[in-house]
């Protein structure tokens, strides 16, 4: 069946709220408004205000209050409108939600879901457009995903509830209008594996996300010119699944690494930091980076176009990595 | 406002109500350009309008004086307008061009103009309120009879940092004038939704500060109340919080299907339009002839298209200068 | 509390003035040692007394029943004890002993309990309300009559979690009891430099949330205060805040020299010591002989003593076992 | 002169106060408690209340608060008591702080420094002990610096007030109480350079803050066992200072990087992730990281030893570069 990126997840949240009485969704605007981008529509009038639970502008509050209802056996779903807003909740869910299972020595668990928008891509200019989710993955205590695919968007938030730990879900904000096949029966899929998207034999450009479909662009553009590129969508952002990552690169020998955060402290970096540890003699070529440009994401088109990784960016640095010319 | 009173209120002369007509009405038109400009594709991001609240920035930008500060949010184009940058400046900004008022880089939501001492163009509930407190903070420290006005919506009032920001001005007894625009929605959360105190004076006065609502469809009252209380907050009396109580007549962003609220509610709001009724008023009470509206009206829309002529006109910034403006050195 | 009383207070009886006694003394003595433990580096990082308050984590916890939950801070040793963690596993924990009640991870800061739905020990400033306004949700959406008692500071009503979380809670009419320990000071910081309004019942009620003023030196008047509105809390009325007037004897932690106030407060303060002031009353009344308080100081003695030997006698955690209760699976 | 890092800090705070009328000190207890590390002390009566400014309990309106009053001329030293809860003020940081510069079109300079506690090593548990400097290393807009000496700790306050962007200086908690030697007349020093703290040829040992004095006790060990161990202090987390790490790294051709942060995310990562880009080449083993483990920092002082990087661990990675065993 046709299906955008927003349906798959609308019926993921449907289907836990039909399939658990204790999942409920909260968050500004998921009830009357039907979400900021629209995720939740119709489901107020389907599960009623008990369960679609448009809240106050108090992002502190409401995470926190996520927080506080998982600990008492509910499961919620935590819907933070952007990642931009999250920095207002980030001391619930690094301090409270990252560490109460461990400050009490594993008395209690937090299976909060907490999902929110990220990235860049409509203009929305400096505060409206980072992708923090590298910043997230950094906290122990925390899970991460990124749906990437309408399967994992369909398929990844029942598994997350099925976590009895905070999971956090990132939704790029330039896939809800994703249009595509999803099977009938489709549901949950795991949270813990990277996916190989193509197989390739000659460079792995490892991405996720937002930043898949470019980068599938961009192997298409180098097999063109005789380049074969595997494709590692991670899928999961913490743990990372070294696995597979591995299995791709001492396969290829070389990597690039998409990820639409600012490159300094991205997680770009740590998966770079990690190939060397575990692959340094496996390699052929430096590791590349395809990251966002260290600036505020600018607001016209022509220069948030040229902040964020692009296809002929990762197509260039895929062919660094071989020794071909720009 | 001057005691030569033109009977459309008690102190208001004729030019001056028609300047204020003519600030509301530039607002409006520069929006609604915008609007089409957006389903042209001229326009891109959020684009978050003002219509149906032009009295409250027009009203409350006549207390301020230049070197006051204004601190606003995402839906600021009036608060720009009526501050004194120009339709050109900000419909290249509109536009994301370098001749525009952020020199194209912030867009709708972020526009700043170093010259009227306006500080953004927060895209950020209730992010603005905290340095409004501490450029506040720096007048008082360095004795400069300066204001800070700073707006901000309904639904920002429920935010910790709305709560900390006033606090802490009360505290510093520090010149800011907190206004907020209660159109009584946050998207579209209504307020009773949002806040269990739907009165939001309460809420201020519960941080000791003077507060007063003020009805923002009449651009006289909202004029008036808020001279007066910025005297007393340039006086050296402490922050004080004005309630403008107003509404938005269109989306609350160009992506807003308002399945929220019924037709007939904004319908029932029209009749109250603030550029309808000062018009009517003025009309009325012989202040303004039909030919002296039709002229005004042409100047504003001249205005306008000059507007769009010099964004169409403006210039992309160089991609090889991506990497600006992110640090001073 | 039941009818016949006993003098002491009308509501009562004999035994339960022992009671309340013996849960103060054993929170004083806990205390008095674990300082003692400090110096002899036992016990390590930080250890904030309660010392002078306990009259509030007593009086509020005869409000409690075993299915209710609490959230308290980083000065939380009373309200642990005072909700029936045992003094041994305490202790343990202080010393960070795997035999502790947050099995050593957390210290004195981050007490958690299971068994008396005891969540922390949150020593971020503000950081427990919003979790305690879920863990009342969460019972709202259940319909479980239970009370979620959230104990904060004076210091903490500055903090934006403070604003967001009373208005949520009313808002969604959730059974949280808001508990608030005025000892007018955060750290250093007197309330007068804190807070725009001293009267921390006007800012909860300006959440239209129920709020009362209690003597926190008085351990009937803290019981008596907390049963009366937890009994509205729990029958569906909505949230309520009580504010504790009380008073810290001790310095912040043990690395305050306490600059900021003088001893002399301190000493006008200490006649009030509400085990003192309870002691005396009961003897006054007759419902307590010196033997009577002879034992019961020997038993609390005892008890502590015991903690101690329970404590010393705990083991380290393998460090093999670092990684453990990060993640569930 | 014998003095403390603590010192050395107060001694930077009275003279800018003193040369900069525009200067002030705010932040939670810096006045009448004398500040929660004491680095305040006594500056209330020197100064008064006007530019030793208490604040309540309230991280996001003071830390606002901060750059609206370096937005109108003033030059606030911001003090956020640790830099956990610094985590309630992260939107005036990102969002406003990091932005508004670039989205004003470069029409508005915001001359903050923002000063915090930082890390582990007291015992005071999981919501007391991050170590996020390499969290705010990723955002572009802030210059991000980490006093390891003396020297430092006195000289950077100044340079910093003087730049005209948002500068956060991260002063680890265990370094306050640091004592040492400094010149009477030490002044203000650069904020740009990385330093050499140990000459070596062996490998390079790449740290900040906190951890350099480990890791000068490590190299101080390596050199028993005859391995010449240089040490990098970076004291600048944001910009690195790429041009010093890579010589020392071209020259020794081996490198550990040694940070209290959790190893996935780290600036570590970065680090490492630069060296291959940079120096892939010139590397002659895998490049390893000494972080914190991945876990809540425990309140035990033998877990939270095992916890954060210690010289032993250190030392072994060191050798292990160099092939020898652990
Ligand atoms: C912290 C934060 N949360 C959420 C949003 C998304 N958002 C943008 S505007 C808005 C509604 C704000 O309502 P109000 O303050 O009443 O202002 P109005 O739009 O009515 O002028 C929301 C929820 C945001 N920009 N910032
Ligand atoms: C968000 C945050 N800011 C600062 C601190 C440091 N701190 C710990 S306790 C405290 C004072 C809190 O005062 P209050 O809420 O009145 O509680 P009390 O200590 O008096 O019981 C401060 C500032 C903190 N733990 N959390
Ligand atoms: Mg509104
Ligand atoms: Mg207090």
């Amino acid at each position: 069946m046709t299906i955008t990126y927003r349906e798959a997840i609308r019926t993921a949240v449907r289907e836990a709220l039909t399939r658990d009485s204790r999942v409920f969704l909260m968050g500004e605007d998921v009830g009357r408004y039907g979400g900021a981008y629209a995720v939740s529509k119709g489901l107020l009038a389907e599960f009623g205000p008990e369960r679609i639970r448009d809240t106050p502008l108090s992002e502190s509050a409401f995470v926190g209050a996520g927080i506080g209802a998982a600990l008492a056996g509910m499961r919620p779903i935590v819907e933070v409108m952007t990642v931009n807003f999250s920095l207002l909740a980030l001391d619930q869910i690094v301090n409270n939600a990252a560490t109460i299972r461990h400050m009490s020595g594993g008395q209690f668990s937090i299976p909060v879901v907490i999902r929110m928008a990220t990235g860049a891509g409509r203009q929305l200019a400096a505060q409206h457009a980072h992708s923090l989710e590298g910043w997230y993955a950094h906290i122990p205590g925390l899970r991460i995903v990124a749906p990437a695919t309408l399967e994992d968007a369909r398929g990844m938030l029942w598994t997350a509830l099925e976590d009895p730990d905070p999971v956090l879900i990132f939704e790029h904000q330039v896939l809800y209008n994703m249009e595509g096949q999803l099977a009938e029966h489709a549901g949950a899929v795991d949270i813990d594996r990277a996916a190989v998207r193509r197989d390739g034999t000659d460079v792995s450009l490892i991405t996720y996300g937002g930043s898949l479909g470019k980068t599938l662009q961009a192997a298409e553009a180098l097999a063109g010119d005789g380049i074969s590129a595997e494709v590692v969508d991670l899928r999961t952002l913490r743990p990372l699944d070294m696995p597979v990552i591995l299995s791709s690169v001492t396969k290829t020998r070389r990597a690039v690494i998409v990820d639409e955060g600012w490159k300094s402290g991205s997680l770009a970096a740590e998966i770079s930091a990690r190939l060397v540890e575990q692959a340094f003699y496996e390699l052929d070529a430096p590791i590349a980076r395809v990251c966002s440009a260290e600036v505020p994401i600018p607001y016209p088109k022509h220069l948030e176009d040229a902040a964020v990784p692009q296809p002929a960016g990762i197509v260039a640095a895929a062919r660094q990595t071989l020794g071909r010319r720009g | 406002m001057t005691p030569d009173a033109a009977g459309i209120s008690p102190n208001v002369t004729r030019e001056h109500g028609l300047t204020l007509l003519r600030e509301m009405l530039r607002i409006r038109r520069f929006e609604e350009k915008c609007a089409e400009l957006y389903s042209a594709g001229k326009i891109r991001g959020f684009l978050h309008l003002y219509i149906g609240e032009e009295a409250v920035a027009v009203g409350a930008m006549q207390a301020l004086a230049p070197e006051d500060a204004v601190v606003a949010t995402y839906r600021e184009h009036g608060h720009a307008l009526a501050r004194g940058i120009s339709a050109d400046r900000l419909m290249a900004e509109m536009y994301g061009k370098h001749e525009g008022c952020s020199r194209g880089r912030g867009g709708s939501m972020h526009v700043f103009d170093a010259d009227t001492r306006f500080y953004g163009g927060n895209a950020i509930v209730g992010g603005g309120l905290p340095v409004a407190v501490g450029l506040a903070l720096a007048d008082r420290m360095q004795n400069r009879r300066r204001v800070t006005a700073c707006f901000f919506g309904d639904g920002a009032v429920a935010e910790g940092e709305f709560h900390e920001s006033l606090n802490l001005a009360v505290l510093w007894k520090l010149p800011v004038l907190f206004l907020c625009e209660n159109n009584l929605y946050a998207m579209g959360t209504r307020i009773e939704r949002a806040q269990s105190q739907v009165d939001l004076c309460e809420k201020a006065r519960s941080y000791r500060m003077p507060a007063e609502p003020v009805d923002g469809m009449d651009v006289v009252a909202c004029e008036a109340a808020a001279r007066r209380i910025a005297e007393r907050v340039r006086g050296g009396e402490g922050p004080a919080f004005i309630e403008f109580q107003t509404y938005r007549f269109r989306a609350h962003s160009m992506f807003d299907a308002e399945l929220y609220r019924d037709k007939s509610e904004v319908d029932a709001w029209k009749p109250r339009d603030p550029i309808l009724t000062f018009t009517t008023a003025l009309e009325a009470s012989g202040n303004a002839t039909d030919d002296q509206l039709a002229a005004l009206n042409r100047t504003v829309a001249d205005e306008i298209a000059t507007a769009v002529q010099f964004a169409e006109a403006g210039t992309w910034e160089p991609v090889e200068d991506l990497l600006k403006d992110v640090y001073t050195r």
